[in-house]
Order: structure tokens, then sequence, then C-alpha cells
């Protein structure tokens, strides 16, 4: 072990992250209009097997993003319905469509691809890895920045795009008006619910980007429940980034770090479950320094303790 | 008559989403090109069909109305504990170390192994409110990263310092339990074990402490308004603690009872698997944190799985639409559009019959 | 959980005699149970008895199905691997006039025929011919989790390298989940970026990450339990056999022909049960330049070097 | 002047219950008029109707003449209805303009302007002179500052016809008087107001006509100008009012003594800064003071919920400087807290649950910690009746009874607790004349027996009516005491705003 960091792994922590990052930034709609999703995992495995379907029928690597998207959408769909027309408590409806999420995929996977656990083939092409020419002159940020794919950079810009909108345009201002204080968004004649809505198909889109980034972008094959528990880390990078483009962006960076901090320490003589601890450890640390925000707990604790 | 009348209309809430739900249900079966009617009555069958379903069911729903109760506790103080799973796990795998290295007979065994299961559920779960209550790190949070941290822990120790090396020695497990520390089974031949006497006896104690008891009394009012409970003297620290404390430590034996009547040693992973913990937080949340409602919840929901297994082995369907049944089922279930409807109007006969 | 029930269940035949295999996990990610599935089905096909298999849900499920296949009257029930171990061990010995069979582990009981493995002496021998074509001396295992089993794979991979390398290295690193091929591809691309020029794929699901990062950064890899140099030879240039479609298939031909025999049967290289592509099978494929042909004589001579017992591969999980 | 609004025969039927009973009610242009009755006489339901937020069973609702149907509140916002709600409708984190201008914002493309916002609502603020700092963050401004934007938000969007619904409940005098004098001025200025309030000294200083409702039905319409407070109060509790019995008694011992209470603030300045006074046996001492000026400090000083940094309580003699709140009523102490919503009861819980805090703990109704829910039922049953408390079981919810009736249930709660002290906080906010005196009559009562109670309100005309003697708090400090006899409401309000004691 000559160091712990090199630049290959926080190259890989960058692309890793992404997937994480964008279901954080979709759960944030979600939480930012009072709805604690935690069908995150669901959602982002629903898009990855969306993103290999688009493609196997397709061809075509932009329809197959589309259809991944497309899937994602009408899962949340139903997810809005049941939450807000059919007023089902938001954490049992979302832990449902994780396991609807879970057996539609496997499924789908063996009806439509005939194949068990996992579709791969050969011939099928992933996401393109782009290396941006500027960067290519400077030396470490090439090697940090290089090789990722469209999605990556989208994911980095969503960052910067959900940050103006929610803080700087007018469909966002009334969005956090509708969490902070729905009666009066109401009695002010704003749609809450058509707002709602579009927060869900919001989020939906972005799992549906994750998944995408996860089965067409990290590796080019579905496998089952290959989510592995994203989704509730997004979850988490959602809270710890109080639904906060740049919060979010930043523990989704210390998740990822971490974990590749572990990767790295797996070589050493402590046991793998310690080092496998190494990230929730420090997420667990880090809160300490990022006190909760009151409206946390008007999202997720009470809504649903009732 | 007029109450009966509403009872009867506060029953047609939940049979109407039921229906929705085995409609959405008998969608997916019609994929699989199996009869529907057939299918559904696989299902109560594999759930219901005789003593051995029936007690399979109940042994699954153990451990999960456990969790339930420890997690309707909690949410009745105000507190929303998603460690539930990390409580049971560290419950189990110092439930099962006890019974292997504690000396003794085996009731004592047994007796100290139950012990130690609630402790260490219930001191997982007491950090978690630590951290919220001094420093304000947000629970929600914390008892959800607290999961990984306690399942890599067990984890750990089942593959390092206390792995089972008898036998094929292939999975990270820990020694098998000698008998005399077993729960006892119910029945012969069946896996229905004490465990399930053991979590509905507290769930009906629960719902007398809350129905009955001056600590129940401010329990519930310092989860609905904690300022309130503050302002009528109830210590709210005190509530805090002792809430958290026992939800851990019920988490924790559902851990325990699950080692101690049913598998008899702590296999890594295998209470995380079948997401007993999320079942729990559901049969909680169905039930609105009622103590025997959320027994009744998990017993449900325990039916559906124990059903879909039914269902899988019995018919063309295959494994992964019967949980697509299930799913579905849940989703409806918990759609509340006509209980709103209702509980409006059952609030204005309330307005409406004033002294 | 299976498109063919035996002879569309209505035959008037009442003599046909029913097999149930009984799996402590979904087939899913796992092609060792997907074989074992596969066998069983062309034996009792070919055999003519019922066949029925059924996929548990979680390690609860396991007994449950167990008892279940008793109770409906199955006359050969076929389980497998260590988490069925305690489940069968109960029933089995409830319901001793019952006939069982177990795959992948070893219960002792007199109604139970017992199928094992000797893994490590493929995983040894796929070490071996890694610490023979490393150019770097550098390499790599992406394991799925770091529990005892595993060990069979890892260590016994570690000891063949050095057996033929001492100078090689090897880093070993855990995804920490069956079905994670993005976390393997991640971890494979690191081993590979420090050096590695072959990465031991032993992560399940995750081996197609493994696959795809030797694919995507031109280094080699081997595959698990099937052939799956077929899938890109020019990257997986060996495959750790296991027949586990023979061995399910011979327990099914056995009991159909009234050969049933409880007791213990251990299958390695000298039994033929597990193997490694070019040095105990035949491949479809041809033989990739870094592994070179006399590489493959020299791993030839360890494998008969393990059939004679001159070289024993310590089982790692009973150290 | 013209009539601008009509409702006519408006009925409203919740299940069997009516309440609104063939309501007929015309509003005229630039005119201020007064909707008043008792908790429950249905007259929020009716501005409820009318701002589209509930559709009436029968009856309709003209506009100048044309018919009109409100589906929701946009639709009446369109028609030109604007209404301020008795709980602000309001997001704390953003700033006032923002406040005032969500829901039509001036935009730039898809973005949001805040630029033209601030000026925009700075503008509307000069010509309808009502002083706001738009850029402010609206959880930090008082409750005055709130209410106007509230009023800005109306006029914002372009109201003719604007709704108070009880406007001055939560505001000091001196923000009430601000707020008359806007209305008028905005009557003046063409629009038609429609105000409903319980305080009816203000109904007669501001409005031109007064509508009467009971029980759901309208009971009287009048001028203003040609009634008198006592008829209207008759036509609203259906009664004459007796005014309060005072009993004329020799203040005894101090029963609560307070020494040099100290809290630190946050910003340099103290919370409470050395605070000293004392009351006796039999006799109620009314603290008067703007909000804000340290009263909420002193009273969750003295009930345990805010440790005090220096100074000593005592209570009956004993020391309960910094005790649990648990300890403190022990010693003797019971308290009707300020805000009951926030304080004083769980509005999810029912109504027993409510009225049994703090009794649950005694001797007479547990045993071994087990409830004797015998004996509790008949506690609270027998305050019911003999409060005259309104609701349907004890097990009805608390948010379900009106304002007044739960504030009935503290009432009697912390009475019932028979404390030789009693710390009372705005015991008649939001609550209609009837039980304003019901509620006056039972104080009384108590500092008759010999007890003792402090009042605390903003209400001037209570501290008035009830105290013996009389602390006015100004920036943390007591500035006067004054003999309540002899005290005039001029005194008062010139310490309250910081002047001396002539
Ligand atoms: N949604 C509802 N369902 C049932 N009853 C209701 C509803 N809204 C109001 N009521 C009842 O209608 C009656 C009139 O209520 P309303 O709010 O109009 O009273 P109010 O005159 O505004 O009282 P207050 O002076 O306390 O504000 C009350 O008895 C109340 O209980
Ligand atoms: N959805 C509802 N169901 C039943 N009753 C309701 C409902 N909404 C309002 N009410 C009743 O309407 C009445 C008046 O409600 P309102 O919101 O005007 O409060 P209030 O009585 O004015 O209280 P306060 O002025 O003291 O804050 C209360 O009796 C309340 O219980
Ligand atoms: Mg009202
Ligand atoms: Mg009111």
């Amino acid at each position: 072990m000559e160091q712990l960091f090199d630049l290959s792994l926080l190259n890989s922590t960058v692309r890793m992250v992404t997937p994480i990052l964008l279901a954080a930034l979709g759960g944030s709609l979600c939480a930012r209009v009072g709805i604690f999703n935690v069908a995150l995992e669901g959602l982002v495995l629903v898009g990855a097997f969306g993103a290999i379907l688009g493609n196997a029928l397709t061809g075509n690597l932009f329809l197959a993003v589309l259809i991944a998207i497309g899937s994602v959408l009408l899962f949340s769909l139903l997810f809005a319905y049941i939450t807000i027309h059919l007023r089902a408590n938001e954490i049992v409806a979302g832990v449902a469509l994780n396991f609807l999420a879970a057996g539609l995929t496997t499924f789908l996977l063996r009806t439509i691809f005939s194949v068990k656990g996992a579709y791969y083939d050969n011939e099928m092409h992933g996401l393109p890895a782009w290396d941006l020419p500027f960067l290519q002159q400077i030396p470490v940020l090439e090697q940090l920045f290089s090789g990722h794919t469209p999605l990556v950079w989208l994911a980095y810009l969503f960052v910067i795009g959900l940050h103006l909108f929610y803080f700087k345009s007018v469909a966002g201002s009334r969005l956090l008006a509708v969490g902070e204080n729905p009666v009066a968004a109401q009695s002010i004649g704003l749609k809450v619910r058509k707002i709602q809505y579009a927060a869900i198909l919001g989020c939906g889109l972005f799992c549906g980007l994750a998944g995408a980034q996860l089965s067409l972008g990290q590796v080019t094959m579905f496998s089952e429940g290959m989510t592995a528990g994203r989704g509730y880390i997004a979850l988490v990078a959602m809270m710890l980034g109080q639904s906060n483009p740049v919060g979010m962006l930043a523990s989704s960076l210390l998740f990822g770090f971490m974990d590749a901090l572990s990767i790295r320490l797996q070589g050493l003589s402590i046991p793998t479950h310690f080092t496998l601890m190494l990230p929730y450890v420090m997420t667990v640390i880090a809160m300490f320094f990022f006190r909760d925000k009151s409206y946390l707990k008007n999202t997720g604790a009470n809504s649903s303790a009732r | 008559m007029k109450q009966w009348k509403q009872t009867l209309s506060s029953l047609i809430h939940p049979l109407i989403a039921l229906l929705i739900g085995f409609l959405a249900g008998a969608i997916a079966i019609s994929v699989t090109g199996t009869p529907i009617l057939q299918a559904y009555q696989e299902m109560w069958t594999g759930a219901f069909g005789n003593l051995y379903f029936l007690t399979s069911t109940l042994a699954r729903s153990t451990p999960i109305i456990l969790l339930g109760l420890g997690i309707s506790l909690a949410f009745r103080s105000g507190y929303f504990n998603l460690g539930a799973e990390g409580q049971m796990v560290l419950g189990a795998v110092a439930a099962a170390l006890t019974a292997l290295y504690m000396p003794g007979s085996g009731i004592v065994k047994l007796l100290a192994a139950m012990a130690a299961g609630m402790i260490a559920g219930g001191l997982w779960s007491l950090l978690a409110a630590w951290m919220d209550a001094k420093f304000k790190v947000n629970l929600l949070i914390s008892t959800l990263l607290l999961n990984y941290i306690a399942s890599l822990f067990a984890g750990y120790l089942v593959t390092e310092p206390f792995k089972d090396t008898t036998g094929s020695a292939a999975l990270a497990q820990s020694r098998m339990i000698e008998q005399g520390a077993w729960l006892p089974k119910l029945f012969a031949g069946m896996s229905l074990h004490a465990g399930f006497v053991l979590a509905v006896v507290i769930a009906i104690l629960l719902t007398l402490l809350l129905r009955y008891t001056v600590f129940g009394y401010e329990l519930k009012i310092t989860g609905q308004n904690p300022l309130f409970a503050a302002y009528g003297g109830v210590n709210r620290t005190r509530v805090m603690i002792l809430c958290m404390l026992t939800s851990g430590a019920l988490a924790g034996l559902a851990g325990t009872v699950e080692v101690l009547g049913s598998q008899y040693r702590y296999i890594d992973g295998s209470l995380t698997a079948p997401g007993y913990a999320w079942t729990g937080l559901m049969a909680t949340l169905l039930a609105n944190s009622n103590p025997l409602g959320t027994t009744i919840a998990a017993v449900f929901l325990a039916a559906l799985q124990t059903g879909a297994m039914g269902l899988e082995r019995n018919t063309n369907v295959p494994l992964e639409i019967s949980s697509v049944i299930q799913a579905a089922l849940i989703l409806f279930i918990s759609a509340r559009f006509t209980y709103s409807f209702l509980k409006r109007r059952k609030e204005e006969k309330n307005n409406g019959a004033t002294v | 959980a299976t498109e063919n029930t035996g002879g569309n269940g209505e035959q008037p035949q009442q003599a046909k005699q029913k097999v149930a295999l009984i799996l402590p996990e979904k087939i899913g990610v796992n092609p060792f149970f997907q074989l074992m599935d596969e066998g069983t089905k062309k034996a009792a096909e070919e055999f003519g008895v019922e066949e029925k298999t059924i996929e548990s849900t979680d390690q609860a499920a396991i007994e449950q199905n167990l008892r279940v296949a008793v109770a409906e009257g199955y006359d050969l029930i076929i389980t497998s691997s260590f988490e069925s171990e305690d489940a069968l061990k109960k029933v089995a010995a409830e319901n001793p006039d019952k006939k069982f069979a177990v795959i992948d582990t070893v219960v002792d009981l007199p109604n139970v025929r017992s199928v094992v493995f000797r893994e490590q002496e493929a995983a040894y021998l796929v070490g071996a011919a890694a610490g023979l074509s490393t150019k770097t001396n550098k390499l790599g295992v992406v394991a799925a989790q770091d529990i005892p089993m595993l060990k069979k794979w890892t260590v016994s991979f570690q000891e063949g390298v050095k057996a033929t390398n001492p100078n090689a290295s090897v880093s070993v690193n855990y995804v920490g989940s069956f079905s994670d091929p993005a976390k393997a591809k991640e971890l494979a691309l690191l081993q590979n970026s420090q050096g590695a020029d072959f990465v031991f794929g032993a992560s399940a699901v995750g081996d197609l990450g493994v696959f795809e990062a030797a694919k995507e950064k031109n280094f080699y890899t081997s595959g698990q339990d099937v052939d799956r140099t077929e899938m890109d030879p020019a990257h997986i240039v060996l495959s750790q056999l296991k027949d586990t479609d023979a061995v399910a298939y011979d327990t099914v031909k056995q009991f159909a022909q009234g050969n049933y025999q409880p007791g213990v049967s251990e299958y390695g290289l000298k039994e033929n049960g597990v193997g490694v592509t070019y040095i105990t099978h035949e491949s479809k494929t041809p033989v990739n330049p870094f592994i070179s042909q006399e590489t493959i004589k020299k791993v030839k001579q360890i494998k008969d070097d393990i059939i004679s017992g001159k070289i024993t591969v310590a089982d790692p999980t009973k150290q | 002047m013209e009539t601008i609004l009509e409702m006519e025969r408006i009925t409203k039927k919740y299940g069997q219950f009516t309440a609104n009973q063939e309501i007929s009610f015309a509003l005229r242009e630039g005119e201020i008029h007064a909707i008043v009755g008792e908790n429950g006489a249905g007259k929020t339901t009716l501005m409820r109707i009318l701002y589209g937020m509930e559709q009436p069973t029968s009856g309709t609702i003209r506009i100048h003449g044309a018919e009109k149907r409100f589906a929701n509140p946009a639709e009446a916002i369109d028609s030109g209805i604007g209404m301020v709600h008795q709980h602000f409708m309001l997001f704390p984190s953003r700033t006032i303009a923002e406040n005032i201008v969500i829901g039509n914002e001036p935009r730039k493309s898809i973005w949001f302007d805040r630029k033209q916002a601030i000026a925009q609502v700075g503008a509307l603020a000069e010509r309808f002179r009502l002083p706001i700092a738009p850029g402010q963050k609206v959880g930090d401004c008082p409750l005055g500052t709130q209410q106007r934007v509230e009023i800005l938000k109306v006029l914002y969007n372009g109201a003719k016809i604007i709704i108070l619904d009880e406007p001055t409940a939560v505001l000091t005098p001196l923000e009430v008087k601000e707020l008359l004098i806007t209305l008028r001025g905005l009557a003046e200025q063409g629009k038609s107001i429609i105000l409903i309030t319980h305080k009816l000294h203000e109904v007669m200083e501001v409005a031109d006509r007064i509508t009467v409702l009971r029980n759901g039905r309208v009971t009287g319409q009048l001028e203003a100008s040609q009634t008198t407070v006592e008829e209207v109060s008759r036509l609203m509790v259906g009664r004459e009012l007796d005014g309060i019995r005072r009993e004329t008694q020799q203040a005894g011992q101090p029963l609560l003594q307070v020494n040099r209470l100290f809290i630190r603030g946050k910003k340099g300045k103290p919370l409470l800064d050395h605070v000293s006074f004392h009351v006796r046996s039999g006799e109620i001492v009314g603290i008067a003071g703007i909000s804000g000026n340290g009263q909420s400090e002193l009273v969750q000083a003295l009930t345990g919920l805010l440790p005090v940094d220096e100074g000593t309580v005592l209570l009956q003699g004993k020391e309960i400087t910094n005790r649990s709140v648990k300890q403190i009523r022990e010693a003797g102490l019971a308290h009707i807290p300020e805000d009951r919503y926030l304080w004083g009861t769980a509005k999810e819980a029912s109504v027993k649950d409510n009225a049994i805090m703090g009794h649950h703990r005694l001797k007479e109704f547990q045993r071994g910690g087990i409830l004797r829910q015998r004996k509790l039922d008949q506690l609270v049953t027998g305050w019911i009746n003999s409060f005259a408390i309104k609701t349907s079981s004890l097990a009805n919810k608390a948010q379900n009874l009106s304002g007044g009736n739960l504030q009935k249930v503290i009432v009697a709660r912390e009475i019932g607790h028979a404390t030789p002290f009693l710390l009372a906080c705005e015991p008649t906010r939001g609550v209609d004349i009837g039980a304003m005196e019901f509620i006056h009559q039972q104080l009384m009562d108590k500092r008759n027996r010999g007890e003792a109670v402090l009042l605390v309100s903003s209400e001037l005309s209570e501290i008035m009516t009830l105290s013996d003697r009389i602390l006015v708090m100004f920036e943390g400090k007591v500035v006067g005491e004054l003999n309540a006899e002899t005290a005039t409401e001029e005194q008062i309000s010139l310490l309250m705003a910081g002047g001396k004691q002539p």
C-alpha cells in the first residue's frame, strides 16, 4: 500500500457516487414537498431495468435512457396516486413499492430475457465515456475527471440546476412553499396536489437517470437487486444534506470518499467488516457537525408517526 | 343502531381496499396463466390451510410482531425508530453468544440469553436516542446508519472470533446452542415456538400499559405534544429514554426469539435478508401504532409471505410474481381513500351531537 | 416455480416417483443453483420421474419447504448448501423413512446422501496458472463477501499463486454483496490500475462486472462454475468449473434406478467434480496467449500431483 | 353606497349539524361590517364559504349582482375576495416580499424576480400606509407585522372585499390600534371589509354595521352608531351578562416571592433583568406589557420550563428556583399557559386526556402506577357540567372543540388543582364574551377564596378588571407597580411603551 488515495481511486469515487447523488437529488424533491420517499431504492432498480430493456429493444442509448425514465415515471405515478389521492402512509407505500420493484424486475427479467439473475450481452454497448478535451491538458484533473459518462456530468450539473430551481425560479419557490406550509399554500390558491405530483414525478426522473447510470454507465447489464442498498444511502445523503443540492453533493461525496478509503484499508490487517463500516461510522460522525434542521422532522418523522 | 352502522361503515374501507389489492394481484396472476381463483386458494392454504401452515405463518409473524411493537412504542412517544434491524441483529448475536458461553443449566442460559438480547438491542437504540437528545443528531438518519454498523459488527463476530468451526464451517455463523437453552416449540414437529406467545403477551401488556397506566399516559401525551407534556410536568427525557430503550429491547427480543426458538444459532444475514424490520415498520404504520392492531397486521403480512410461498409451491406462478401480489395488496390496503372520507363524517357526528 | 411440473400432473401413471429439489435461495444470481436445477430436470425427464423445484425466499422458508415436501409425499428430497444444513438435520431425523440428498455440504444421517466439492483444488489450479502467467507479478481477487466459505476460493487461489510464483503479490478486495456488479467492476478496475494483470473473480454476479472491467482495460480474468471463456475469450482466459449439474443428475439417476445410497460422496479433481478449463476440461475457445501452452502443461502436472496426493490442498474452512 | 356583495339564505350543514342556517348578509362598498357571535356561532364557517373553502348546502352568493360559486380560494381571489385567516397563513422562512407575491410573482421568464418583488411590495405598503421591511424574514417579525403582511398579501392580489377573522386576538393593544386605523384607511380607499372579532369595543370603534350570529342564525343587524355594547352582547348570548362579582378582601401573607430573577439573553440583552415582586394570598396581581418584553420568559422561569441564571423564587416559603416542572407544581402552582395549542393541550388527544394532565399523578387517581379510570371520568364529567363545556363525549378529540370550550377545559383543569397559587396567562384569548365572563369569574372566585393569582395578559381591559395590583414589564424589567383602583389606561400604556412612572 503506497498511499491511501490515488487518482484512479478518486476517479472511481466520482463515478460510483453518481447514482446515489442522482437519487438523493430526486428524493429531495419529494422531501421538499413534505413527502418522505423511502422508495428510492426501488425506483432506481426499475430505472436500471428500464435502461437495459430499452437498450435491448431499441439498440439506441438515448432511447434506452428515455425508457428508463419512462418506466420510473410510471412507478412514481403509482406512488403519487396512492400517497396523494388515496392518502396512504407514504412510508408503507414506499416500502411496498421497494418490494414491488424487486419482484417485478426479477419477473420481467425472466419473462422478457428468459434468464435468471442477470442479463448480460456482449454485443450491448453502454453509455459512452467522455474525455472532455479541455481537461486533457491538465494532468491531475485529467485523471480525476476523464472517462465518465454523460450522465455523470449531468448529475453534477443537476446539482447546480436544482439549486437554481429551488432558490431562484418561480416554480421552485412555489414547490418549497407547499412543503413549508401546505395549508397556507392552498389558501393562496396554489394547486398543492398538482405540485406534489410534479415533485414525485421529478423524483422519478432523477431515479430513472440514476438507474440508467447504474446499469448502462457503471456496467452494461442488469442483475437482480443490483442497486444493493444505494437507494437507502441516497436517502441518508438526502437527509444529511438537508435536501439542499450542494449539501447532498457534499454528503454523497463524503460517503463516496469513505467508501473508497474503506476499499484501500481492505488490504491492511484490519478485518474487512470494520473497513466496510467506515463510511457509515464517518457519516454518523459527520452528523455531529451538520445538525438537523427542523423541517426534516416535519417531513419524515411527524407526518408518518400518525 | 347508529353505533352499529358506524362500525359497519368503518369496516367498508379496508374491505374495498383489499378488493382492489386482490384485483391488482389478479392481473399479475393472469399474466402467468394460472386460474386466479386457484391461485388465491393456494395462497390461503399456504397461509392458513391447516394447522401446519397456520403455525408456520404465526412463527413467521413472531419477529415481525415484536419489531412492530417496538417501533410502535417509539412512535407513540414521538420518535421514529428506523433502526429496528440493527437492534434486532445485535440482540440476536448477543443472545446466541450468551447462550453459548454462559455457564449453568439450560434454563439459566435461556433466561440470560433473553436478557442479553434485550439489553443489547435496547442499548443500541439508546445510543441513537442519546445522540439525538444530547447532540441533536437526527434520529431518522442515525438509526438507519446504525443498522449497517450493527450488521457488520455482528457479521464480524461470527466470521472471526466466534465462528462456527464444526460442521461444514462454510457460513458466517455461531455454533449451535445446546438444546436445553432452546425456546420450546408449541406443537411437535412445527415451527411455532414460545416466542409467539411471548409476543402476544407483550402486545397485550403494551395495550394495558398505554391505556391504564400513568407511564402509558405520559408516553402518549409526549408523543402527541411534547411541549404539553413538559408543561404538565412529565419528565420527557425519562420517557424518551425508557421508550427508546424498550423499543430497542423489543427489537432485540425479536432477534433473540429467532435465535433461541428457530435457528438455534446466529447466522449472519439470516435476519436481514427477509426484511423483517421493514415489514414490522409496515405493520406498525398500518395499525396506526396500536399494539394489538400491530400484532394483527404483522400476522397478516406474514400470511401474505407464507401464502406466497404456498402459491409458488403448488402452481406455475413464479416466486417473483407472488412478491408482486404481496406488494399490490399492501399498497392498496395502506390506501386510506374511504377512510379519510369516513373520518370526516365521524367527526361531524361528534360535533353534531354536542351536549 | 417451474414450467414443467413433471408430466402435466394428471397422468394416470400412479407409479411415477416424485423428486423435489428444494433450493435454499432463489435461483436468482447463482449459476450453482441453476445448474443443479438443470441437472435434476434432465435426469428426471430421462428416467421418468416427476420433478418439482422449490425456491426458498429466505432461511426461515427452507425448513418449511422441506416439511411440506415430506408431507406431500415426495420420494426423494434433494436440497443444497450449508444454509439447509440445520433444517435438513431436523427434518431428516424426524423422517427416517424418507430419502434425502444434500449437495455441497455434509449431513451425517443414515437417510441422507451428502455430496461435497473440493473447490479449493480448482481454485489452487487457477492460482497456479495465474502465478505462472502474470507479467506484472501482481494479481487481484474480487470476492463477494468476507465469509468463511469464500476462503475456499480466496485462500486457495493465493496458495496456488505462491506455489508457482512466490514473487507475485495478490490483493483481495470484497464487494460486500453477492449482487453488486457495479462495485465489483470498480474493484477490478482499481486492482488493475495498481498493476494487476489478472483478476480472479469470485463475487457471484459481481464477476460480470469484473469481466467488463477486463474488457475495458484490457487485462485478464477468470470465471466460475461454467466455461465463461466463451463470453470473451480475449479477456476471460480461464474458468473454474464445478459439475453441479452432473452431480444432481447422478443423484436422481441413482435414485431412479434404485441405487440410492446414503453417506458422503466427495467430488474433487480426482472425481472430476471440479476442474479448470484447458486443464481438466476441454473448451470451445482456444487458449489465450496470456496462458501459454507451457503453463497449461505445468498446471496439468500440478493437477496430477494433487490427484496422486503429492500435493495436498488444505480446506481453508477447516483451519 | 352601493352593495358589492350579497350572501342570501346561506345554509351549511355538517351531517345533521347546521353550522349556518339561512344566513343573509349584504356588504356595501367602502364599509366595515363586523360579524360577532359566540364561539361556534358559525362566523368562520360563513367566511370559509365566501372564500371558496367550503361549499354551502344551499343559498347563493352575488357579487355586484352577479351570482357566483367558488369551488376553491383561487376562484374567490379572482373575484376580488381576500381573506386574512385567524391562524396566519405564512411561510416563516421566507421574506415579507416573497410571502406577499407568492402565487403571483413578478418574473423574468422562469426566474423569480426578487428585486422587482421587493420594489412592488414596498410601493404597495407605501400606498396603503402599512409600514413593513420587504426584505425581512417573516419568522423574525412580530405578530403585528405578520398581520400587516397578510393584509398586504390580500391587497396585492387585488382584493375589493377583505375578510379578517379575529385579526386582533393575538395583537398587542398598540398593534390593535394601528390595525384599526389601517382598516379605516382601507375603507376610505374604497375597500369593503368584513371583520370578525370578539372584542365589542373594537367593533363599536371601527365598524359601520354589525351582524350578530347565534347558533348559526342571524339574530340582528345593526348600525354601529345606533347601538350599544350591551345590546350587541345580549343579541350574541341571548341573555343579559351579569358582570363579575368582586368581594373586598384583605390580602394576606406573600405566597410567591420573586427575588432578582435574571436570565441571560443570546444577544447581550438579558431576557429577565433582576425582576423582583411578590404575590400575596387573596390578591390578583396583573402583569401588563407589550408581548416580547419578558413576560413569557418570566412565566416559563416560574413554572420550571426555562432555567434562570440568577435570583430565587419562593412559593409558600419554599425555594423552587430551577426545580423541575413537576416539583414546582407539587409545591403548589397551577398554570394556564399563554398558547393553548402550543403548550396547553395535545390536539390529537381526547378531551379527557387533556383534562387529566397533572391530576393523573395524584394518589387519588392512581394506584401503583395504574390509573383509576372511573374516578378520572367522574372528575372530568364534573368539570364538563360545572363549566358548561360543549363536547360530544370525553373521547372527543381536543381539536374538535371550539377555542372557547378548549380554554374552559384548561381553566377547569388548572383551577381543579386547587393550588394556593395560579399563574394565568392570556386566559381569555380568542374566547367569546360569555365564556370570558365565566373564566373571569373563576379567577375572581379563586382570589375570593383567599388564594393567589398572577395574571399575565396583553389585554389591558382584562388586567384592569381583575387585578388588585398591576405590574408593568418593559425590556425584561418590572418598570412600575400601580394600584388597580387608581391606575388609568394611559398611565399603564405609557409605562408599557418604556415611559417613566409619573
Ligand atoms: N368541518 C366541520 N365539520 C363539522 N363541524 C364543523 C366544521 N366546521 C365547523 N363546524 C362546526 O360548526 C360550528 C360553527 O363553527 P365556526 O367555525 O363557524 O364558529 P365561529 O363562529 O367561527 O367560532 P369562533 O368564535 O370560535 O371562531 C361549530 O360548532 C363547529 O363545531
Ligand atoms: N374539520 C373540522 N371538523 C370538526 N370541527 C371543526 C373542523 N374544523 C373546524 N372545526 C370546528 O370549528 C370551530 C371553530 O374553529 P376555528 O378554527 O374558528 O377555531 P376557534 O374556535 O376560532 O379557535 P380560537 O379562536 O380559539 O383559535 C371549532 O369548534 C372547531 O372544532
Ligand atoms: Mg372562528
Ligand atoms: Mg375563534
